[in-house]
């Protein structure tokens, strides 16, 4: 079962044509014979365009925005807003997960708090941030960053909550102070779990962005989303959702190819013959 | 030293409601003023009027009631032009709940969608509703937005009936979806209603920006009052053609009958009566507990001079 | 009694463990053992019946329930700083290579790296696993991970050295070199050991002292032999002095009743 | 180090009082000396009344709430459609996550969508929901789901490939099939994994639910908080916020008791003692 | 030559490993083996020379890079489904109390839970351990745990043994008991068995073939001697017989300069 490359590839890229052909089909064409199925009409369309765009729409308007170059500005804003909250998000989720998790008595009594803001929706801080952090791009980092932390704290949290004991004796009685444990043990031990979370962050970071541009900005992808979703664009919304997906997919590779570097150490999956 | 480059805050620059800014913008107002206008687009209009109070946004185009509103919170906040006479504001139920519902009164036990609770739109429906000596538990409110959702709401039947401004009701009212119960876009509508104007969308400043940064606001107030000037003779395909064509709704003629719809609602003059004051400040007192009792100065909430300047000098 | 002040001295210690069902197990019961300073004491014993866990005392890993766990005549308190301790089970960092491995144990104390990784290439050298430098842990097998622990705790050069079946997964002839090359360096500067080891043989042939405990639960310490051979040895050489045979058949008598009675106590058949 | 429960308590508790204090001093008292901090003026209050409000009128009115019962049937709605995406996500992220682990065909070809679909800003897809689902809660119910679920299913996806090689080894020679594999090996080894993703998730589930109804709802949380922010309350945003706090508090406690009692197997935390 | 079909073939079995610098390393080259049905063979070896790698081999976990391996003459694709293999590392499953743990070998196969843990209690006592059975395997000495491992192997009585030092951590009696219940088992219904050890007396106490492999790398397989004991045996009887001295000294010598070469390859000193 093992495939190349190349093949895999053109898996991937059949996926992205069977969706968006049924995509194209159901927002184009009349699908009959739904009576059975429980529908009031017998014939209709699927995704009406007003709610789904369509395929073609899309696609020009994303080659559009390229070609009059319009797009890269608002990418670069976005871009530079995802990093930073990605960054400080993940690098804050890290430093305090190791805090807590080596201090049993802070982590234990701010525990309940820790879990409180988890639950704050982002959406309502939105004024707060903008009131203390203007409405450039800082208190949409702001917002990237408080989903971003929240991940990255618990499972840097539970990582090193996960070192083996007997690896983690033999450093003390190496005589490690507190802080070669941490670089030497806890840090390489918690990596994967922090990778993991790291996957998720980055789409998280690009959401925290878009929806604080979404909330009110003047730039970025969230802004070009916004103004079409008022006035009825669908083919605006969708197209700025594509180019964000895009761009996630580039960022997050970037977090793979560290990833492989930094766990070179693991044994290769095993030989999984059955 | 006055501040020349100025932060605009907008909640939902799109929608006819606040076309005079994009028109202001498109034409070129701002820059011939001398001016430097970022314009940041807000989620909602609360949004807008919290970075103005917050300090991130010197000037907003938003509903004249936070002006109200914020007398009573102390925090001094004046309109210096209107740039809406009406809400445009429209109340209409679903097509097929029309022969149930023939006036406001028969809303009674119904479902409204408003853009969000607590919105102008809510208070709008509260006060109709209100004068047809129904009690607003009467109704129960769904929050829908402005945008496809609501159209999404009410195609679905999720609701009976919509207050929600345009696009929303000349899409649905294109596409056969409802029938309209009052109309707040046009001269007779709010006649009909208030017995008058209803200042809607205006631009305002906090208090002491206004004070320190007099030539500013007048500039601000010039270009504005252009753009009322030049909206007053423009036709539908004027506003069309300047406007960006992402605002076209997807389908110009629909953005054009939209806009028609819509035109008798902007302001003439800029100027907000003593009457529309009352008449918006009749209308949330009703309604809002905090206001009921409250002392309200309607005139600090309307700062005349610059409008007449540039009426003056133009 | 050894001479000179103690290395190790455990006085009355008793450790049990708490179980799931909130009962208790008492591995260790009222234990006294003193290695003197520069001694070698083998400690032998049915399986499972405390060694690992008294040196778990030793090294302060784990607070006796009772009784008084001193080190160089001061009461241990937290981590025994003197001691290196080459655990049972496996205890090598999987993230670093074998070098890397034991270069650490150096680096922690403030070596600098160049010169940490040279030392323990020639550490990897002396363990027969030159060449093995650039491996991780998981590439290597059994005998060779206890050989980079082995040096990762001898490279350190600690006042008192904890084994834990240090030669356990090596075959017989490397166990013979291992074990000479630890005499050569106990040699040179006499550290305490502790050496837990199933090899009498070896037991006798590496130290001063055989120290054999009884089976669990509650085991106790049974039995205390001088070694009466001399050094310099070589571990394959001694085996033929008749001295090394008549103490390894006093031992193996208490031992093996020993064996048999805790196997009785828990019931094997 | 060792405290007991009351100390703990009592710690936590010190804590709350600490930072209510603080807010209530920087909402009712102006702070002199800030010129020197680089302030515009001189005296000020740091956390102005219109967008923190104050301690007391948060409590007011949350008292008021529970009074007059008008809480209730909000916080009912909220629960419930916070409990189902919370169980919905994370069951499907635990069933797909385990799918992409033992399958890593499927897994290579759909990575970048899942990804893609990571990224989607959330609030873009709700009136996309809502023309599905309607306005009752599963729209809400939908958008806590997609929160939930990705969280859940990286972590679960990591947790399976992070068993052990010679468990695992050791479990396929004794002849366990792919469905006791699941059971006995991969389900116990990535229930570490899982749990930390759980305590995230638990907020993200309530995020969710709240961000629904604030987007456009006629009950729950976040429809009250809506309503406050429309006319400016922000004694009722904050009461709102504290009480949802509360709430997911409540809940999490619950994911705890199954976390400890389902992880019993592991070793107690080594003494740490240095 | 064994009579009957051989239960394990291995023919000119070649196994590298890739390494992280890209480069091979071989470890066993061109070993060929051949484990009759219901033979007892013993593995012994210097360390690090590939012994477990070809227990891989044989329990299908790992493909040769060249040569084949026949199970039973037919050739062996994916997992040895008639093998029982005891690994060399820990590999209990942690979750699992050590009844679970042994409980659980024969639930795979459809044996009702009751009877299963009935079951495992006696395979508790069997390997001394009755009354460890709510322990998590954490909570066992090293000992302990290989023998919960001996128990969860030994249950399911598989076709083909594999045993990688089953009793390296255990004390010389608890050894010998082990091996008398290994013997006891084998005599019933003779199982192929192959089995990895350090200690060529225990080899040779227990097995009808003793194979002897060279030093790596590119180990191979450089004796193989059959053991002329009669059966049935004592592990400790046997060892006063002649025969067995004889033995031990031949294939000792063959082994001891195995050792010495493999330790010059790889540079020890
Ligand atoms: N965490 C624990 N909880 C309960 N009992 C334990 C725990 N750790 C060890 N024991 C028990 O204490 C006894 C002594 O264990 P220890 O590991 O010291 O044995 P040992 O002498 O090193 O044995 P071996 O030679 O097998 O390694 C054993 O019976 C073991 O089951
Ligand atoms: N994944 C791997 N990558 C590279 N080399 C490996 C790998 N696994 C094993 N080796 C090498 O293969 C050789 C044989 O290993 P194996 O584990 O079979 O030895 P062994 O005979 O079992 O030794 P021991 O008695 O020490 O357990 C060793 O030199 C080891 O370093
Ligand atoms: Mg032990
Ligand atoms: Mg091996």
């Amino acid at each position: 079962m093992k495939i190349n490359r190349i093949q895999l590839l053109s898996l991937q890229i059949l996926v992205a044509v069977v969706a968006i052909g049924l995509w194209h089909v159901l927002t184009k064409y009349e699908i009959c014979g739904l009576a059975r199925l429980g529908f009031e009409k017998n014939c209709t369309i699927l995704l009406p365009p007003f709610f789904f765009s369509t395929p073609g729409d899309v696609g020009a308007r994303i080659v559009k925005w390229f070609v009059e170059g319009t797009i890269w500005g608002h990418l670069w804003i976005t871009l530079i807003e995802a990093a930073l909250a990605f960054v400080i998000g993940s690098v804050g989720g890290v430093l305090i997960g190791f805090w807590f998790a080596r201090k049993p008595l802070v982590a234990a009594v701010f525990d309940p708090y820790v879990k409180m803001a988890n639950a704050l929706p982002r959406v309502v801080l939105a004024p707060i941030f903008a009131l203390w952090l203007g409405l450039g791009i800082w208190s949409k980092v702001a917002l990237g960053v408080t989903l971003v932390f929240f991940i990255v704290f618990f499972n840097v949290y539970q990582g090193v909550k996960e070192v083996s004991p007997t690896v983690l004796n033999n450093a003390r009685m190496l005589g490690m102070s507190e802080r070669q444990l941490m670089r030497h043990v806890y840090w390489p031990s918690a990596l994967s779990w922090m990778f993991s979370s790291l996957h998720t962050s980055v789409g998280f970071a690009v959401v925290g962005a878009v929806v604080g541009e979404y909330l009110g900005s003047a730039a970025g992808l969230g802004y070009i989303i916004q103004q079409a979703e008022g006035v009825f664009d669908v083919a605006g919304v969708f197209a700025g959702m594509v180019v964000l997906a895009a761009f996630v997919i580039a960022i997050d590779l970037l977090v793979t190819l560290v990833e492989n570097r930094l766990l070179a150490w693991r044994p290769a999956v095993a030989d999984t013959r059955t | 030293q006055e501040k020349k480059s100025l932060t605009l805050g907008v909640g939902g620059k799109g929608l006819l409601y606040y076309l005079p800014l994009t028109l202001a913008e498109r034409l070129g107002y701002f820059k011939e003023q001398g001016l430097d206008v970022t314009i940041t687009d807000f989620g909602g209009g609360a949004k807008s009027l919290q970075s103005l109070i917050g300090g991130s946004a010197d000037v907003v185009t938003g509903a004249y009631e936070h002006t109200i509103r914020m007398q009573v919170k102390n925090q001094p906040i004046v309109a210096v032009t209107e740039l809406g006479r009406f809400p445009g504001i429209v109340i209409a139920v679903r097509k097929d709940r029309a022969d149930k519902i023939k006036t406001l009164k028969d809303l009674k036990g119904a479902k409204i969608g408003v853009t969000a609770p607590g919105s102008s739109t809510h208070f709008f429906a509260n006060a109709l509703i209100g004068k047809e000596g129904l009690k607003t538990s009467d109704v129960s409110i769904i929050g829908i937005g402005g945008g496809a959702g609501a159209v999404a709401a009410m195609k679905k039947g999720d609701i009976d009936a919509i207050s929600n401004l345009d696009p929303v009701i000349s899409k649905l009212e294109q596409d056969g979806d409802i029938v309209v119960l009052a109309d707040s876009r046009s001269e007779e509508g709010n006649q009909k209603l208030f017995g008058g104007n209803n200042p809607a969308a205006v631009v305002y400043f906090k208090a002491d920006f206004v004070q320190k940064n007099p030539e500013t606001v007048q500039r601000v107030v010039n270009a504005f009052y252009k753009t009322l000037k030049w909206l007053e003779k423009a036709s539908a395909d004027d506003v069309a053609k300047t406007v960006p064509p992402e605002y076209h709704l997807g389908d110009v003629a629909l953005y054009k009958k939209a806009f028609e719809a819509s035109k008798a609602m902007y302001s003439k003059d800029g100027i907000v009566s003593d009457a529309g004051m009352k008449n918006a400040y009749g209308m949330l007192k009703d309604f809002d507990e905090e206001l009921k009792g409250a002392n309200v100065d309607l005139s600090k909430t309307f700062d005349a001079r610059f409008v007449k300047k540039a009426a003056g000098g133009a | 009694m050894p001479s000179g002040s103690q290395a190790v001295s455990l006085r009355d210690v008793t450790i049990s463990f708490t179980l799931a069902d909130r009962g208790t197990y008492t591995a260790v019961a009222d234990a006294s053992l003193d290695v003197g300073d520069g001694e070698f004491v083998a400690i032998v014993g049915p399986t499972g019946c405390g060694k690992s866990t008294l040196l778990n005392v030793a090294a302060g890993l784990l607070k006796p329930s009772r009784g008084v766990a001193d080190i160089f005549d001061a009461p241990l308190r937290g981590l025994n700083r003197q001691a290196g301790y080459l655990f049972q089970a496996e205890a090598l960092f999987p993230w670093k290579t074998a070098q890397d491995n034991i270069a650490i144990a150096l680096e922690i104390s403030g070596t600098p790296r160049r010169e940490a990784l040279r030392r323990a290439e020639d550490w990897l050298a002396r363990v027969g696993l030159a060449g093995f430098g650039p491996r991780f842990p998981h590439m290597l097998s059994g005998g060779q991970r206890k050989r980079v622990g082995l040096a990762q705790v001898l490279i350190r050069d600690p006042k008192i050295l904890l084994m834990d079946e240090p030669f356990g997964p090596l075959d017989a002839q490397t166990r013979q070199i291992m074990g000479n090359l630890l005499l050569d360096l106990w040699n040179q500067d006499r550290k305490a050991v502790m050496f837990v080891t199933h090899d009498l043989e070896e037991a006798i042939a590496l130290s001063d002292r055989v120290v054999i405990m009884s089976a669990g639960p509650a085991a106790r310490i049974i039995g205390d032999w001088r070694v009466p051979l001399s050094r310099p040895r070589d571990t394959a050489e001694i085996k033929l002095d008749p001295a090394f045979h008549r103490i390894h058949r006093e031992i193996w008598e208490t031992l093996k009743d020993e064996v048999m009675k805790g196997y009785q106590q828990t019931g094997g058949g």
